[in-house]
């Protein structure tokens, strides 16, 4: 199934031709150049094909009903589990299907809390969830609001102190800083995999290391990583890595967790409810294995079956050739933007392994006048801060103009992207 | 370019050269507004008359984007000196086009250069902008006249 | 756009039309008699169709981008919001989109955890939510696990106690009983508005007026009620109602919370991360008025669009249509059934007001055997214990078969299920 | 009907008179399995000879479907008295033959009545109902090994 992950080259003419949006027209009968695939990708028809069959074909209760239909509705959740889990080369049962990235992460945050209070009220739990006051939670100054913000709340509800890599000036992570910011009260270091604002790659080796040598959790927030090159669980050392259907090619309203057969056991469950129980008295329940202790409810089947058909699709293009084709589009962005005067980036400029999204600003422009001025040219690019504040206030900036390709993008959509920027600089009489 | 509806050149003339942009002392009220879509921010001073009928003064600092900007430089060529009463009835007539979608024949005797920004009533996205000025200084006036 | 309500026929083969599964054939090349609503419903294809369009000429990030797209699904979800809120008659803001039934009830539940936690360690949050051990929490034996578990859970975290309304022997709620379990040490009272297996309406205004008399918050599990029967949350006196989209002819992957602005107001988050703060730094967040504090992460926005459409179909028929519609198809189902020698038919029997949720079993028979020569007939019911095993423990079975109906169910699909289980029996020679 | 592949005439028969029903003592091993699908349950007894080579007497009580009672009832005759090596291969005949998806050629041998059960394959949902007396007898026998 897999491509081969040569050096080939992509035909990106035919692969737009997969997804319908890019053939609509937006503002004054403009071409859409879709720009902004780190907030979320375009589907291509095999996706919503594969949502429409399901419900056009076999919806019905999944693992709840025993009549036909529910049988074939419970076959395909559980391929679509077992193809996405293959995409990062775990088991099945150690993936989770949640309904965004934001809600693995708070999974994850959620066991601290939830086993510190169950053993405070004699429930028997593993030690190594329970946070006391003072214990130390690591972050960077470059996580996305959801690698952040559930981590203080679990800290303003336990007493634990969060600690964070901070960045350097440039937004790129102060490696130098770990050595004295990681010790035995380290429970938990949560990093981005990459950036979504700056496109820079975490040196995870060298964090996951510096976890492990304190007996620290290590997870990562995989948003940006797994919908761009190849990821394989194993090599990487986490106990948990969260990312989102959404950003690859996936409907919206599915996210997943992947974790260790040991975490998964002992953390206790987050939400609850039905499917996930083993007997239910009314004195007491207890609860069935991952992945389906952690799936709660009725689960979104037809967007699992959805994102089954997404990873499909970019198993055949192969991930390296993902990759591949996104280095280049990156280097002719970032080659092309520092060629205009006016233009500066933020975060690494040079040829070094990273994701192909670019922020910069236009000197003496404010982002929404930009991106207001491109989205006129049909060219959707996300000016804002991009849930990642603190990234913000260390540039000194309220906000960024952010472009971010994916598979569908060409060369072409970066020359328009390029002559847009000069067209804003000429309409405010800038340039 | 449809885009010039709502930048048009009086708009982009104010923002490239504000008017009454600083703050100014003394002053009987100030307002700190923030629009939380940006995160973009403007301070808004005024001096009320005695009988606090009158804006002797108003003046303001902010950062932000060209339509924010060149709001409040409007807004500070059509207030300032003016009657509370001119302050509402422009103010009101501005919010007023701002949520018409466009749909609108606004009072050039109430708004001034502000008519301009008619245009932006179509992206909703940018109202905030246009309307972050007007809501300080609202603000702003109410404190001063709170001090009375 | 509500139809008037009036005591009209439904022409149900019209409606029937608009469901594409509804002309599948299952085994045996049988039309399929889907009797299995209660569990999830089948999708009308304005639904799917709200849904493709979605990702098929609008699909961004929703909230996030300030360009054409963005604009256009931002609006499409917030219209959605309007039309859903309209549709249990409160405003936009009280309604918060949630992934299921089964996480509305756990944002409930976590944010009695959630401030009870926080102010331990010095936030200040309302009095109200605060748990103390020994505090009391009432539900009923006839719940869904979906709202008995995370209360379970809760008491587990803090100390609280659970307790019950129990069930008579026939599987209603024991009225009598509620003076002596109720006190002021009640905090929450949390009751499901109809029974997912018997299909019986709970009186929400003597449980509700209950709650109230000693200040408990009072939520009710909607699940079963919004879906087959006009409510209006401002009449049943509750904090906070909960229910999914996918029972109502909407996608999976979405539920909801409606409740008073009070109640969002002092609830703290429950999930956090993006789009759901105001200010972030790495020392402290603060965040957004509800609905979107509730919402943190990329939202569902397809599945809102796809419920929005949804409702407005059912509006289209009327609420009052609908509920009409069940009664008499609940009727001939009883009717029928009580005419079958061997069936026991578990919940009201007479002809009060109840929803078409019919419990049942075939003396000497196992469900899972009748389901399973059912489903060869083409007919789709479900067997189990429905996520309600404490109601099984009070009937003293392990399981029961269940038919439930909705407005593409007609007369012959109950005729049909009736000669079903005829031929059950036959098949197994115990007639 | 193609449902009588699955519940085939013998299976009928066995679930209608049960061969074998009924907990006995002196046993060396229980075993106590729930099926989790459906909350059905069986006990399983068992007696092995002095030498740990032989099912002296295997018994059994359970609730539950067509399928898994004609399965413990099957599965009675077949092994009530054998050797535990014949348990073994006629269980693992049975476990291959239910994973089969029906498409199997089960030995009359080692089975006995079980080949009756190839249609149960055919259902997913059902398997475990089949399997379930079978894996509570290899666990009673695996108990009652323990006590020696
Ligand atoms: C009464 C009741 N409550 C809660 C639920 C849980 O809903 P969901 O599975 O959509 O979260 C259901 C349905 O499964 C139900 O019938
Ligand atoms: C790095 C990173 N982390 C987390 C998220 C949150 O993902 P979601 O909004 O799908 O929950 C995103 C995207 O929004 C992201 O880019
Ligand atoms: S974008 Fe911030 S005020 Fe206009
Ligand atoms: S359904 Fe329970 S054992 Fe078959």
């Amino acid at each position: 199934m897999t491509n081969t992950d040569s050096k080939i080259k992509l035909d990106i003419k035919k692969i737009q031709l997969d997804f319908p949006i890019l053939s609509r027209e937006v503002r004054n009968h403009r071409k859409l150049i879709y720009l902004d695939s780190a907030a979320t990708s375009q589907k291509p028809q095999v996706v919503i094909d594969a949502q429409n069959n399901f419900y056009e074909t076999i919806n019905s209760g999944v693992h709840r009903g025993a009549y036909y239909l529910a049988e074939l509705a419970t076959d395909a959740h559980e391929h679509a589990r077992e193809t996405i889990a293959a995409f990062v080369n775990i088991k099945p049962e150690q993936l989770v299907f949640t309904k965004n990235a934001t809600e693995s992460l708070n999974l994850l945050s959620y066991s601290f809390l939830n086993a510190t209070m169950k053993t405070k009220f004699g429930s028997v739990v593993d030690k190594r969830l329970i946070l006391n006051p003072g214990d130390e939670i690591l972050v960077s100054e470059l996580e996305h609001h959801a690698n952040l913000v559930p981590w203080q709340e679990l800290c303003l509800k336990t007493g634990a102190v969060l600690k964070w890599i901070p960045i350097t000036d440039q937004g790129l992570l102060d490696y130098s800083k770990i050595e004295s910011l990681i010790s035995p009260k380290t429970k938990i270091v949560s990093i981005s995999h990459m950036s979504n604002v700056l496109g820079s790659i975490t040196d995870l080796e060298l964090v996951g290391k510096a976890a492990k040598s304190v007996g620290a959790f290590f997870f990562i927030d995989a948003c940006q990583s797994v919908p761009h090159m190849p990821v394989d669980f194993s090599k990487l050392g986490a106990d948990a890595i969260a990312w989102s259907g959404h950003k690859m090619l996936g409907p919206l309203g599915i996210g997943l967790l992947a974790a260790t057969d040991e975490l998964l056991e002992i953390m206790p469950p987050f939400i609850s409810g039905g499917s996930m129980i083993e007997t239910v008295s009314m004195q007491k329940s207890t609860f069935t294995k991952a992945p389906k202790k952690f799936e709660a409810g009725t689960p979104p089947a037809a967007e699992a079956v959805g994102l089954g058909a997404a990873v499909e699709y970019l198993q055949k293009i192969g991930m390296q050739n993902v990759h591949n084709h996104e280095r280049h589009l990156t280097k002719l962005m970032v080659d092309g933007l520092k060629n205009i005067e006016g233009v500066t980036i933020y975060g690494p400029t040079d040829d070094q392994d990273r994701g192909s999204t670019v922020s910069f600003a236009l000197n003496g422009l404010h982002p929404h006048d930009v991106g207001q001025v491109l989205d006129d040219m049909g060219i959707a690019v996300r000016v804002g801060n991009h849930c990642a504040r603190p990234i913000m206030d260390k540039l000194k900036v309220q906000s960024t103009t952010r472009a971010s390709t994916y598979i569908y993008n060409d060369d072409s959509d970066i020359q328009a992207l390029l002559e847009g920027i000069d067209e804003v600089f000429r309409f405010f009489g800038t340039k | 370019m449809q885009l010039s509806n709502m930048y048009q050149e009086v708009i982009l003339d104010h923002y490239k050269t504000p008017r009454g942009k600083g703050l100014q002392s003394p002053f009987g009220g100030e307002a700190h507004h923030v629009n939380p879509t940006c995160g973009d921010e403007i301070t808004v001073r005024v001096l009320l008359s005695d009988d606090g009928k009158f804006i002797k003064k108003i003046s303001y600092d902010s950062t932000g984007c060209s339509i924010s900007q060149a709001s409040a430089s409007i807004m500070f060529e059509q207030v300032d000196g003016k009657s509370l009463d001119d302050f509402n009835k422009s103010s009101d007539e501005f919010l007023a086009m701002m949520q018409s979608k466009g749909n609108f024949e606004p009072n050039e005797d109430l708004l001034g250069d502000g008519i301009s920004m008619i245009g932006v009533a179509q992206y909703p996205a940018r109202i905030k902008c246009a309307l972050l000025s007007w809501m300080a200084a609202k603000d702003a006036i109410i404190r001063a006249n709170g001090d009375k």
